[in-house]
């Protein structure tokens, strides 16, 4: 059925604990189907990710990255999710100047209701980041086992 | 057609006719109100509508004195005066052909015309 | 002597990659000479010297050590070099060339070290005599003659010839494999062009940098000096100077955990930054003015002390040209003149 | 020029405004300029020089200048006023403690780009209406003026001071149309495996001297992430590809919105790797993306990364290009 | 090394029949630092509760991971269940292996694989969780309510009649605000005054209640149980102990050309005057800018008349510093000026008047005591316009507000309808966009307007006001439902001016860093769930600061902020999220990047004295977060580049490790 050998990308999520985490959760309650490549790692809130995560995430293998949060007015902790917005926009463009696929990083804002629709970003994000295959432009090979 | 023209005003004025509040405050300001056929809000209106036909083969076209009131008075900043401006161009536009080309305007200047109709006539037909 | 006509020099180069890895100086991608591995229809850089030393040949930036995996409770050790393979390295500068002899006064003593010496045992030096020396050229200061450089074998290139020379058996080992090239050629065909070079040496601005009183017996005296503070005032603290200098040896060892196990590397480290002497009772040297005077007593002063004389420095005038601040050896060297006469 | 400041440095320090004076002192030859402080007028007459080499931005030495006994006072170029305001909106600089006197500049040149145009053996130069009359180990050489500009010089975005107690000399002007972009603008035509083939080859050459972060005016911190061991991402030499990259990502996003460019990195960098594409490449964004911003400009306004609007742009502008 | 305690829940068959339970515990427990792995049915049932409580005790846990539900659902009782065994309760981490594994995936070794490394991930957190203890901070039991309207007054009266002390700020001379200038309130048509002057009274008189009158708010600091605030009290240049505001002085005062606010200048008063005659604090106020003895040192006149020997031309603004718990904004609305809407020539004409200033008209206690007359001449007007949404709902730049005014609707029907009432000679006409009358009774009383008072209601907005040398005012609109545009000869214009919050208000917002939006309202921490708090803790608001509104949601929503503040007030003890920033001082640089993106102001600088090398010291600048304010969102690590600035429970270190452990190759 499933090829094996198919490149099965590693994808990190970071989600904020009172929206895309909660929507995470709703995915799970309604059943709805993700790949299980996607692993998701609990924030505060999406002003909590720094620039450094991504690239770490990147270094130690992965081939995405993905930042969820409150939909823009709706932080909990009110301003979060602006500052997230203007530092992701200004790193992945950045990342995209220096060569790297920019497809590969993303963000989404998903509420506590949106549980579809968090499924429906991680399918859809899985399946452009194993279009693009394994990630070779910012790999750390020592981390390579 | 009339889609093609709705585009075309819209593109062309550079307004946005979902921002109109419907206040009215426009056709309030006219001047030219009593004379026209359609009033500046129902430029708006039918323009948002698509009922570009009507506004094409009316006379309140040519009655809009372009003084601005419209555009100045407007609290939404909608620019009616523009939009009619830009039905007008298009009807310009329809009647095909260049009426006068810019080579042919020195024969026919005579020392009696006003510099704003020729300047006027550059804007409105050379294009 | 030997020599060839400096039009074939690609077929020497090429005669040269057929037995073994032949780097040659430059102009990279970006118009800057540096050391590469030639390849056909690679030619030699006009500029007077690389950007970064040839130190790097054999002692790298970076280099693993040894790797530590875990598996269960137990540790594996795993040694991380690999087979090294013979190198040429051409073109390398009377200064430079002096640079290795004084690397392996710190790498070679006991305890040796072996990673360096697997280097330099594989690798041949062949040196290329100077011709139009810079302004920042002070290399005669320490008794190199840039128009008679050292090497496992040294060039020359006058008129239309470059002349070959060898001076160690690697050397020997390296012109013998290209003996067909080669033809006899007479020491005297290089004199005037030796001259000329010596001459403009006599001219530089340097010349007569003195050094005289730079000697373990006045160790106190300069080390107290009151000039330091003055001259390390605008000292950035950033490692330019030692990363580009050809006999800075200090390194880090650090570990890299993988998240499989751990990479021990090392690295150049700089005696310039604020944690190079951090250990765990704290930093010995705290302030910059600390950390600039021990790179300047070390090269002046302790190296020579502890190595019969011989400087830490070669006069290549790299620091010169790339210190940020224009803060150097030669300006630290003029300034503390008067306390040792 | 540099007798008026001389003059003006004299009278300040006899006058007791000032107790020492920060800037630049002649050396060796004619480029090799080191940032001073002169305490007396013996040592202002021994040393101080102000010319065409004098490149270096002397703002960032007020942090710790500002900090010491007495008022400082500090002769600023256009683009270092920009880093002084910068410092002084971050608390670095004790405002009070600075005597700042604006000088005018022309744009700088230095030993490496005279070098660049294959002027060999520099021992001085003198400057003759629009040229420069090097004179070298292997003659005497002429360079126009223009052309031995520096290259950030050559895209000089003001020469307006922003902030100065004294001005010497004629008030410059921005300089709109200043093309500072345009090497930016070229990157981004290129196609992604082109970018990537010219980064690696840029930044592969990094020896991690640190000297583009030292010499930087917003790089102030007490201790960088890079030094500190418990951040978890300290490195020294590069030892892999990725480490090359994540210092130059991470230190240009540090100075994000707080970058003047001034240049200073790329003319310190010994392997003349082109870093101040990487700040310009924020800067053009935050323009695009935020509306026009000149960090230094003022020392009131929010820089762009602790500040935003409701309606800012979404990041998937990068990937999407344009959709909001 | 941290002894860590791996717990794997099978939740019944909801995580056991996709994740293969025994598998996970099995491969957990061979992860560096686990000394015990388990997995059991139901661990959040008191029996796996259990488990974990003894494991913990038995193997001198320091660390414990439950893979099991979301840490939404079990977090708290995983907590509770690790501190019972004397663990402390930070050091517990969840891996989501139900909501983000078992359920939506079907393979079982896929899903099996990314419990073990979603378990492995919380390990790699929990080696790098600290103990952390919630701090407690104490609540010093008073509230301080900023205005004195009807939204600070029945703020203050709520609070106090649960038994805590209130201070009410108030920048006027009297409490009670923009109601006192109101005649009638919709839809009831009540007096204003007879509502809210015994309100005013009871304030005065309630001895938890202290106000100060013609004072400002100068400084904030502190935070949540513990603000201290400048209050300043603007000189009177009256003993307020001493007069008995009988009003001798403003009689007998000879600077009596002074335009007088309350009626909106539409008369004068004396340079020493009482607002009006139910004013609280009854007590005269030397106006500072028209005293002739205060300017000159010539008159005092005031002085000699005063048999209570109040006035006192010397004294001087004074600063009462008081601490409070609970601060409640309750600064209010303005109409905003109308000087730039000149095509409805209201600076042209004095008949041209906006709805406050008609309020006052038409009030018994006003310029005209009550009678209808046009300011310019004194006259009955018989035709008058009543013109909407002037500058309100108005998005093209400089022209106005974007916002509805919420309340002009209302009060312009009630206007139009009194008139009607009174005079019925009187021809009204409305120019509406929309009516908008959602409230209880509220459409009713606009249709009564319509139907039984016959006040002509016409779709259009006014284009211009022309006024004509006769007197009339040629007011010319559209009547968008008839298509034509109608020219009305009007003795009177109305216009409904948009409003605005108080211009003190911005100010404020930055000392008690509360956030505003661009329109300069308060913001609520939730649109939704908490409307009368501000984000920043500690903070209320109250009434129109928040945005328009009329006085029954003002009402409303004052009696909310107090309960809100009562509720606050009640404790003892305040208990800190314990997952807040903090600052390494060695590292930070006091940039003030953290501050400027902190949504609570939490945090703030001080100047630190540190050892420096060579026995020399040095004095820097440092943030310093408040524990008791800060949230724990996290903004500030971001901004700061130095990496001085962390957050427990979510440091750089943990979220690296959690990293780490997903991503490892």
């Amino acid at each position: 059925m499933q090829d094996v050998n198919q490149f099965k990308p590693k994808i990190v999520a970071f989600c904020c604990n009172w929206c895309s985490y909660a929507g995470a959760d709703l995915a799970g309650t309604n059943r709805l189907q993700y790949p299980a490549d996607v692993k998701i790692i609990r924030v505060p809130c999406s002003c909590r990710v720094n620039p450094m995560f991504i690239l770490r995430a990147f270094q130690r293998g992965a081939d995405g990255v993905i930042l969820c949060g409150c939909h823009p007015g709706d932080c909990h902790y009110t301003t979060g999710n602006y500052y997230a917005r203007r530092r992701m926009t200004l790193l992945f463009s950045m990342l995209d100047y220096l060569g790297i696929e920019k497809q590969r990083t993303r963000v989404e804002w998903v509420s506590a209701a949106e549980g579809a629709k968090f499924a429906a970003t991680m399918n859809e994000f899985v399946a452009a980041v194993t279009q693009l295959g394994p990630n070779k432009r910012l790999e750390d090979l020592r981390c390579k086992n | 057609m009339s889609k093609y023209d709705r585009e075309q005003i819209l593109r062309t004025s550079g307004v946005n006719v979902l921002k109109c509040m419907r206040c009215g405050k426009c056709s309030a300001t006219c001047p030219s109100y009593d004379e026209m056929e359609y009033h500046p809000h129902q430029f708006v209106y039918m323009v948002e509508k698509g009922e570009i036909e009507p506004l094409l083969q009316s006379k309140s076209l040519y009655k809009c004195l372009s003084c601005f009131a419209c555009v100045e008075r407007c609290p939404r900043g909608v620019e009616p005066a523009k939009l009619v401006e830009a039905v007008r161009l298009q009807v310009i536009r329809q009647q095909g052909m260049n009426h006068l080309k810019p080579d042919d305007i020195p024969a026919l200047l005579d020392d009696d015309l006003p510099q704003q109709a020729i300047v006027t006539a550059l804007r409105k037909y050379s294009k | 002597m030997k020599k060839l006509p400096v039009s074939k020099i690609q077929e020497l180069f090429a005669a040269i990659r057929a037995q073994q890895t032949l780097y040659i100086p430059t102009d990279d991608a970006s118009g800057q000479a540096r050391y590469l591995p030639w390849q056909e229809g690679m030619e030699l850089t006009h500029a007077l010297n690389t950007v970064r030393s040839a130190k790097d040949f054999f002692f790298p930036q970076t280099e693993n050590l040894v790797e530590f995996k875990l598996k269960g409770k137990e540790i594996e050790i795993i040694d991380s070099r690999t087979e090294q393979d013979d190198f040429v390295i051409f073109g390398v500068r009377a200064c430079d060339a002096r640079s290795f002899t004084i690397l392996d006064k710190v790498f070679l003593i006991d305890p040796i070290d072996t990673y360096y010496k697997n280097r330099r045992e594989h690798g041949t030096v062949v040196t290329l005599a100077c011709t139009q020396p810079e302004e920042t050229c002070f290399c005669t200061t320490f008794g190199i003659d840039p128009a008679d450089p050292e090497g496992d074998a040294a060039c020359w290139i006058a008129g239309d010839s470059l002349y070959l020379k060898a001076r160690t058996e690697k050397g020997e080992k390296l012109l013998s494999a290209l003996d067909n090239l080669l033809a006899d050629a007479d020491e005297g065909e290089i004199a005037a062009q030796q001259k000329a070079t010596r001459d403009i040496a006599q001219k530089l601005p340097f010349a007569k940098l003195n050094l005289a009183g730079f000697n373990g017996e006045n160790l106190n005296k300069l080390f107290d000096s009151k000039k330091w503070p003055e001259l390390s005032e605008a000292c950035l603290g950033c490692g330019t100077c030692t990363f580009v200098c050809p006999t800075c040896q200090c390194y880090d060892i650090r570990d890299f955990d993988t998240g499989h196990g751990v990479k021990r590397f090392r690295c150049w480290d700089s005696c310039m930054y604020s944690d190079f002497t951090l250990m765990a009772h704290g930093n010995s040297r705290n302030s910059q003015v600390e950390r600039f005077r021990q790179r300047f007593m070390h090269k002046l002063v302790y190296f020579p002390a502890n190595n019969e004389g011989e400087y830490g420095c070669v006069g290549c005038g790299r620091c010169l040209a790339k210190c940020p601040i224009s803060m150097n050896i030669v300006k630290v060297a003029k300034a503390l003149e008067g306390e040792v006469q | 020029m540099q007798e008026l400041m001389l003059a003006k440095a004299k009278e300040l320090l006899q006058n007791g405004t000032v107790n020492r004076v920060l800037g630049w002192q002649a050396g060796e030859f004619v480029y090799d300029i080191t940032p001073a402080v002169f305490e007396s007028e013996q040592d202002l007459d021994a040393g101080f020089v102000y010319n065409e080499f004098c490149g270096n931005n002397l703002s960032k030495y007020l942090i710790k200048e500002s900090r010491k006994e007495g008022k400082v006072l500090a002769f600023l170029k256009p683009c270092d006023t920009y880093s002084f305001n910068q410092l002084i909106k971050e608390h670095r600089i004790i405002r009070e403690n600075v005597y700042v006197i604006g000088v005018p500049c022309e744009g700088k040149t230095d030993g490496e780009t005279l070098k660049s145009k294959g002027v060999k053996g520099i021992l001085g130069a003198k400057s003759e209406g629009d040229e420069l009359i090097i004179d070298t180990l292997y003659g005497e050489q002429r360079l126009s003026k223009r052309d031995a500009l520096t290259a950030r010089c050559l895209t000089c975005k003001s020469k307006k001071h922003v902030v100065y107690d004294e001005l010497l000399g004629e008030e410059g002007e921005e300089v709109p149309e200043n093309h500072r972009f345009e090497e930016v603008e070229k990157l981004e035509a290129m196609t992604p495996d082109e970018r990537f083939a010219f980064w690696r080859g840029e930044l592969s050459r990094c020896i991690r001297c640190n000297a583009c972060r030292n010499v930087c005016p917003a790089c102030s911190c007490e201790k960088c992430v890079f030094d500190n061991p418990a951040s978890g991402i300290s490195q020294k030499a590069a030892a892999d590809s990725f480490e090359e990259n994540m210092f130059h990502i991470i230190r240009a996003f540090h100075v994000a919105g707080r970058c003047t460019d001034c240049g200073e990195c790329s003319r310190v960098c010994p392997q003349n790797i082109p870093l101040h594409l990487l700040n310009r490449k924020f800067i053009k964004d935050i323009d695009a993306f935020y509306g026009e911003y000149q960090a230094g400009e003022d020392t009131e306004s929010r820089a762009p990364l602790t500040n935003f609007t409701y309606d800012d742009v979404e990041p998937s502008i990068v990937y999407k290009g344009g959709k909001k | 090394m941290q002894r860590i305690g791996v717990f794997v829940c099978w939740c019944g068959s909801n995580i056991a029949a996709t994740v293969d339970v025994a598998a996970v515990s099995e491969a957990l427990g061979h992860e560096p630092g686990v000394v015990f792995s388990t997995n059991y049915q139901y661990m959040c049932s008191e029996a796996g509760q259990n488990i974990i409580k003894n494991a913990i005790r038995d193997y001198q846990l320091t660390g414990i991971v439950v893979c099991s539900c979301s840490p939404r659902m079990h977090e708290a009782t995983f907590r509770k269940t690790a501190a019972s065994a004397g663990l402390n309760s930070y050091m517990v981490e969840i891996a989501n292996i139900r909501e983000q594994c078992s359920w939506i995936h079907k393979d079982k070794a896929q899903a099996t694989e990314k419990a073990i490394i979603l378990g492995r991930a919380a390990i790699a957190k929990v080696h790098l969780n600290a103990p952390l203890t919630a701090g407690e901070s104490p609540v010093t039991k008073r509230a301080l309510v900023i205005g004195g309207g009807i939204a600070g007054i029945q703020t203050a009266l709520d609070i106090a009649d649960a038994g805590f002390e209130v201070d009410i700020v108030e920048k006027q001379p009297t409490i009670g605000g923009k109601m006192t200038q109101i005649d009638k309130t919709f839809p009831t048509l009540d007096c204003a005054a007879c509502i809210l002057t015994p309100k005013m009274v009871d304030c005065a008189q309630n001895d938890k209640i202290n106000i100060f009158a013609y004072s400002e708010v100068k400084e904030v600091k502190g935070f949540v149980g513990n603000f201290h605030v400048k209050i300043n009290k603007k000189a009177r240049y009256v003993d307020a102990t001493k007069c008995t505001g009988c009003g001798e002085c403003t009689e007998k005062c000879p600077m009596k050309k002074i335009p007088n606010e309350f009626n909106l200048g539409l008369d004068n008063r004396h340079a020493i005057y009482i607002p009006f005659a139910q004013a609280v604090p009854k007590v005269a106020t030397i106006d500072p800018n028209a005293c002739n003895m205060l300017k000159n040192g010539k008159c005092g006149l005031c002085a000699k008349v005063c048999s209570a020997g109040a006035i006192d031309y010397k004294q001087k603004d004074e600063i009462v510093e008081r601490e409070y718990g609970a601060i409640v904004v309750a600064t209010g609305y303005n109409p905003i000026k109308l000087d730039d809407y000149d095509e409805y020539a209201y600076s042209l004409s004095k008949d041209v008047v906006s709805s406050l200033e008609f309020e006052r008209i038409t009030n018994a206690a006003g310029p005209t005591g009550g009678t209808l007359l046009r300011p310019s001449d004194g006259k009955h007007p018989h035709t008058l316009v009543f013109v909407q949404c002037v500058g309100s709902r108005c998005s093209a730049e400089g022209k106005g507000k974007s916002y509805c005014s919420k309340i002009c609707c209302m009060y312009t029907a009630k206007h139009a309808m009194l008139c009607r009432e009174k005079y019925p000679d009187t021809e009204v006409y409305v120019f509406y966009i929309d009516v908008r009358s959602p409230g209880k009774n509220y459409d009713e009383f606009y249709r009564r307007a319509v139907e039984e008072y016959g006040v002509h209601y016409i779709k259009g907005q006014v284009g211009k006001v022309v006024p004509r040398s006769d007197g009339k005012l040629l007011v010319q609109g559209s009547d968008l439902l008839a298509n034509e545009q109608v020219h009305i000869e009007a003795d009177m214009v109305v216009l409904a001016a948009a409003i605005e919050p108080d211009k003190s208000a911005r100010p404020l917002a930055t000392m008690l860093t509360a956030s505003m939006d661009t329109n300069d309202f308060f913001t609520e921490a939730h649109a939704k769930l908490r409307p009368v708090e501000s984000p920043t803790a500690g903070i209320f608001l109250s009434g129109a600061c928040q945005g328009p509104k009329d006085i029954p949601d003002t009402v409303a929503q004052a009696g909310a902020a107090a309960s809100k503040v009562i509720g606050l007030l009640a404790k003892d003890k305040l208990t800190c999220n314990p997952c807040t920033a903090h600052s390494d001082e060695m590292m930070c640089n006091g940039c003030s990047s953290c501050e400027k993106v902190c949504p609570y102001g939490a945090i703030s600088y001080v100047d630190k004295e540190f050892r420096m090398p060579n026995r020399t010291t040095a004095i820097r600048r440092v943030a310093v977060v408040n524990e008791a304010v800060c949230q724990g969102c996290g903004a500030c690590t971001v901004a700061c580049p130095s990496g001085a600035m962390d957050l427990k429970g979510f440091s750089n270190s943990q979220i690296m490790a959690e990293v780490d452990a997903i991503c490892k190759m």
